[in-house]
């Protein structure tokens, strides 16, 4: 077997992984960097991202607001420390992204333009027109390419870590192109793989973004954070669930019921005005506005289609020119894909799974329990969005964290050797083996596919918006269900060259690990927070049982066993979660007593 | 990387396609069709004398030579194209005949037009 | 593993009468094509001028070619292939110029094809009216 | 979801290397919905009918670049073509031109990696400058002059479009050449002089013969061959200019 020694290696080459290696690269440019990841940089997920990052910028503003947002907008799970520390790189990442290249939008005198998003109190998401991830994606990618230690493994699907000597000490990845696999020696790893999207079945993610670092990092125990907390964001496409960005509503779009109601005004987000306003109506988190939607078609004020019940998105009254130049993909998705002219109808939209709060845990400094091994971006669970992430604050996380990830790795690869290669690479050779194993074993009997839509629809069954324990339950049987079939599997391509038939079934095993660890989670936690509602007289939220992170373990062959956590509270403490005028009153009221308190 | 000598050929062709464009039509109906065949206009127009009195200006000379010259040279590189089109590649043959020909043609022109 | 590598076996297609495959390629090589006819048309002038060298008789003769019933039909012809050039020319003019912006919007191609257009019309109507 | 009623054929272009000398058509009868995009007609092909067929995608928005190939001989994303628009009529899919196949739908894209590498795609800065100081300053004025060409999803459709590659892979391309200009043209950028050695060479614009296709078929609206020509005159210039003042403009 084929093995490459890297200082640092690093799984995922989205913005996470991107800017981890350029970090490496600049921290010293001596040490060996090895990318990897399945598909070729520019097309990893963080390419779909559309409203934008945030980062404080105007005078007005101030870090301890962004602070306040996340951390109330995270439904107080968010680890306090961490988000402190992130409010206050923001910025400054975004300014490097700026001096690398990346063509933010801008103001007449051409400084840096904001947008308003929701749960942010005052406008502060950079923006590149309505392609923001993918203007940051490609300039990394191509800021990437300056830096020669960065030796790119591009389209190499990675199958395992190798732990050994209680460190994790390089991983096993499979060539696409040939199906042969390598093995990546190194001193510490960094994981960026990207979120779980793709266990739900209506969500905005890409094909690929499907919880292989999660699992992989599960599979060696290290717990998987907060992964109950699925955000659901509430104006995707029907049927495909592609994404309308929240900048919609950020540009002042409204959300219309059947009777054309603003219905949000019903919900504690009111009162309905005709300008955008911070945190009020359609600038609500993602939430609570997904819920409203839930509520409104309980109530029958929705829209009947052939995908389910929509509401509308209206954007009309912003006009054509607008909309042209501020939403001009959003303006082509809805030309193209649903033949719906924005500037002249409304948009049919429902709330579609887009993002995975948590992940990998985490420290601060993006260290896993498991030694030399990091996670940082959408893989990891680092505290960071608690239990529910407020839009625009991931682009930053991915750019932040892989940062410190990159530095932090550099630093534990510099403090360590390379051990023995004899015992690791019988540890890659056995992976190598189960790895093929998979495509060159007969007389299954399942299809991946089949069991990836039997999971999807599970999932949507039992930890969708709303939860009640049956339908967990019985989520959480249907997936230990298919855990058992997934062991008869038939891969029916048995050929080396580009055969993703091998590579879908991999990735189906990874789903049904991350599945299984959302669903228990979600069964396990008797509240209500954030993007975790439950119907079955857990309607609250309970911060004398949960105000605590989900930790679980893999225990083998079984379902995970879950284990909770302290939340790390600094500055503020647990408050009513509110928005629209109620969440002004509390402001107040809040300022109040600290005043004098 | 070396330089490509493209530069050359490529502004006669670009001057010879504007020309072309802004007067070629004008020119080919004149003196292809309406002289010869007495439409709209009468023989004398291209008369031997005015032709030659024509050629002995300056400027005459010169629009001359530009007409001449720089269709040639932009039906050239176009030519040139085309033969790697069809899969002949450029070597010292396709060279000498899209480029030696109109070079050829450029002397012969200069060499008559200017003792008139 | 070497072996493996071997599974790799890249198929290269061939660019065999590729200009057929799309009517877009069709119409770039038929513009290609004009030159032909225009070069011929400057071999024509070229002649003529070596007759006007070699005195009136010579160029008479020249002149009579000219009026004969194919040389009339192949300079109809070739007013043809003119024509196309000249719109073929500014419909590409839009992809050889600068951005253009007037007042912070993008001049739109067609504009700038359409003035071409225009602008080569009046030059070669001056040129005739100047030539009458 | 709505019922299934209509049906389309697709033909998809075969090729795997362990087992096929060359590439042959295999034809599928797929049921599909009036919003379904050629690549949900292959998802369904490799999901319920055939686990063999590889092609690449992921983002199923148009935006990650990967589904591009040729429909009916056109080259197109699979994510943004819609199986509608070819009903009742059949289907024909095929790997993008002008790349060798490296199996079915896909094709080897490493030359168009290495060329997107060698043309130094990031901001070589004028004035270097601190992340104390904060942003560069760019009007949207400034911005507008590379905006367009900064939009290349890398998808190659323009390469699968343009002969000049086909013939001859050595010429560095239309989406490469429209990135290299999309730096040049940056405010902040200085490096244009670095990249310019290749600009006048025979593999930069003057490869190019001003097909223009390739500006046809980019689903992003980038316009390469505006990129390439538009440097033509600047790059003819810069020849001539070269003889009079020997360390003339942009090298
Ligand atoms: C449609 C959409 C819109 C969004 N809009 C916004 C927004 O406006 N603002 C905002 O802040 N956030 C937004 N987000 C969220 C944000 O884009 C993501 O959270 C973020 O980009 C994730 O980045 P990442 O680097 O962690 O992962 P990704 O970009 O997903 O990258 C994952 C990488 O891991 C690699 N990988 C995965 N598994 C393997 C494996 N087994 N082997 C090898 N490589 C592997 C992949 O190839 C890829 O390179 C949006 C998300 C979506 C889906
Ligand atoms: S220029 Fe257009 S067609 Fe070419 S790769 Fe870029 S986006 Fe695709
Ligand atoms: S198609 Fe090719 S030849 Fe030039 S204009 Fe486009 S690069
Ligand atoms: S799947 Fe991403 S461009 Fe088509």
């Amino acid at each position: 077997m084929e093995v490459f020694k890297a200082d640092v290696a690093i799984v995922g080459a989205g913005g996470t992984g991107l800017r981890a290696a350029i970090a490496v690269a600049e921290a010293d440019p001596s040490l060996k960097v090895a990318l990897v990841s399945k598909v070729y940089p520019m097309r990893s997920h963080t390419v779909a991202a559309e409203g934008g990052a945030a980062g404080v910028v105007q005078d007005h503003d101030s870090l301890e607001y962004h602070f306040n947002d996340t951390v109330g907008g995270g439904d107080w799970l968010c680890d306090q420390d961490v988000v402190e520390y992130f409010v206050a790189h923001c910025t400054e990442e975004l300014t490097q992204l700026e001096h690398w290249g990346c063509p933010w939008s801008r103001k007449p005198d051409g400084h840096i333009n904001v947008r308003a998003f929701g749960g942010m109190k005052i406008e502060r998401t950079w923006f590149a027109a309505d392609t923001s991830g993918f203007h940051m994606l490609h300039t990394l990618f191509q800021t990437s390419i300056k830096y020669p230690s960065i030796k790119r493994f591009d389209e190499y699907f990675c199958v395992d870590l190798v732990v050994e000597d209680g460190r994790c000490q390089g991983v096993v990845v499979i060539e696409v192109a040939t199906g042969r696999l390598t093995f990546i020696q190194a001193k510490a790893v960094i994981m960026a793989t990207g979120g779980a999207g793709r266990v739900f079945r209506e969500n905005t993610n890409g094909g690929i973004v499907t919880g292989d670092g999660m699992a992989l990092a599960y599979r060696h125990g290290v717990p998987l954070r907060d992964l109950e907390f699925m955000q659901y964001h509430p104006t995707c496409m029907p049927g495909t669930g592609l994404l309308f960005t929240e900048a919609c509503r950020g540009e002042g779009g409204f959300l219309l019921n059947k009777d054309g109601y603003r219905f949000l005004q019903d919900y504690g987000l009111g009162p309905a005005e005709d300008k955008p306003r911070n945190k009020y109506m359609e600038l609500g988190p993602r939430d609570r506005i997904s819920q409203a939607i839930w509520h409104e078609e309980k109530k029958g004020r929705t829209i009947s289609t052939p995908y389910g019940e929509v509401v509308h998105l209206d954007l009309r009254h912003l006009g054509e020119r607008k909309l042209r130049e501020r939403l001009p993909l959003i303006y082509e998705l809805a030309e193209e894909y649903m033949d719906i002219d924005p500037a002249h109808s409304p948009i049919p939209v429902r709330p579609g799974i887009h993002y995975t709060m948590g992940g990998i845990y985490a420290k601060l400094n993006t260290e896993t329990p498991l030694p030399g091994l990091y996670a940082a971006g959408e893989c990891a669970g680092n505290g960071v969005h608690g239990a529910n992430r407020l839009g625009s604050n991931s682009l930053v996380d991915i750019i932040v964290f892989g940062k410190l990830a990159g530095v932090e790795a550099a630093k534990f690869s510099k403090s360590t050797q390379f051990s023995n290669p004899a015992a690791l690479e019988t540890q890659a050779k056995a992976v190598q083996e189960r790895a093929i194993g998979l495509v060159t074993k007969t007389g299954g009997k399942e299809k991946h596919s089949v069991l990836r839509r039997e999971m999807g629809k599970s999932m949507e069954n039992g930890c969708g918006i709303y939860r009640t324990a049956a339908e967990m339950q019985a989520t959480c049987d249907k997936l230990g269900e298919l855990r058992e079939r997934y062991k008869n599997l038939d891969v029916e391509d048995k050929s080396n060259v580009w055969n993703n038939d091998w590579l879908g079934a991999l990735e189906v095993g990874y789903l049904l690990q991350v599945a299984e660890v959302v669903a228990h989670s979600a069964l396990n936690r008797k509240e209500s927070r954030g993007a975790h509602q439950r119907l079955d007289g857990y309607e609250q939220r309970d911060d004398a049982n949960y105000l605590k992170h989900t930790l679980a373990y893999c225990t083998g062959d079984g379902p995970p066993r879950i284990e909770y956590q302290d939340v790390v509270i600094t500055k503020s403490k647990p408050g009513t979660r509110a928005y629209g005028a109620a969440g002004d009153k509390a402001e107040q009221e809040r300022k109040k007593e600290a005043g004098h308190g | 990387m070396t330089r490509s000598n493209a530069p050359l050929v490529w502004s006669l062709f670009g001057a010879g396609g504007v020309l072309a464009a802004l007067v070629g039509p004008a020119l080919v109906f004149v003196t292809g069709i309406a002289v010869p065949a007495g439409i709209l206009m009468s023989h004398d127009l291209m008369s031997y004398q005015r032709m030659f009195g024509f050629a002995q200006s300056w400027a005459g000379k010169i629009i001359i030579l530009a007409v001449i010259v720089l269709f040639l040279w932009h039906a050239a590189l176009r030519i040139f194209h085309m033969l790697h089109d069809f899969g002949i590649h450029p070597g010292v043959a396709s060279k000498l005949i899209c480029f030696g020909l109109p070079f050829l043609c450029t002397v012969a022109a200069f060499y008559w037009v200017l003792p008139i | 593993m070497s072996a493996q590598m071997d599974k790799r076996r890249p198929y290269v297609r061939s660019m065999n009468s590729w200009w057929k495959r799309d009517p877009f390629f069709v119409r770039y090589m038929v513009m290609e094509a004009t030159s032909v006819l225009v070069a011929l048309y400057a071999v024509i002038l070229l002649v003529g001028l070596l007759r006007l060298s070699q005195g009136e008789a010579a160029f008479n003769g020249w002149l009579g070619a000219l009026e004969s019933g194919p040389s009339i039909l192949l300079h109809v012809l070739i007013l043809v292939v003119f024509l196309y050039h000249l719109w073929s020319w500014f419909k590409v003019m839009p992809k050889t110029l600068p951005m253009i912006f007037v007042n912070g919007k993008k001049l739109p191609a067609d504009t700038i094809t359409y003035t071409g257009v225009l602008l080569a019309v009046v030059v070669n109507l001056i040129v005739l009216i100047i030539l009458v | 979801m709505a019922d299934t009623t209509k049906t389309i054929e697709i033909e998809v272009l075969r090729y795997r290397p362990e087992q096929d000398k060359e590439p042959f058509f295999q034809t599928y009868t797929v049921p599909f919905e009036d919003d379904w995009s050629v690549l949900q007609g292959l998802q369904y092909i490799k999901d319920d009918l055939d686990g063999t067929l590889s092609f690449r995608w992921s983002c199923r928005m148009a935006i990650c670049g990967s589904c591009g190939m040729m429909i009916d001989g056109k080259p197109r994303l699979a994510c943004r073509t819609f199986l509608r628009h070819y009903h009742p009529n059949k289907l024909r899919v095929g790997p993008l031109e002008h790349f060798p196949i490296e199996r079915d739908l896909v094709v080897v894209v490493e030359d168009f990696i290495r060329k997107l590498e060698s043309i130094k795609p990031y901001i070589i800065p004028k004035e270097p400058r601190k992340l104390e100081q904060g942003e560069y300053l760019q009007t949207p004025a400034q911005l507008e002059q590379f905006r367009q060409f900064s939009g290349c999803i890398n998808c190659m459709l323009c390469y699968a479009a343009c002969p000049q590659y086909g013939l001859d892979s050595k010429f560095t391309g239309p989406g490469v050449l429209a990135l290299m200009h999309r730096y040049n043209a940056d405010s902040r950028d200085g490096g244009r002089g670095e990249r310019m050695a290749l600009g006048h060479s025979e593999e930069g614009f003057w490869g190019c013969t001003a097909v223009t296709y390739c500006s046809e078929v980019c689903p992003k609206d980038v316009d390469p061959a505006n990129a390439i020509n538009q440097n033509k005159m600047g790059s003819a210039i810069d020849y001539f200019l070269r003889f009079v003042a020997p360390r003339g403009a942009g090298k």
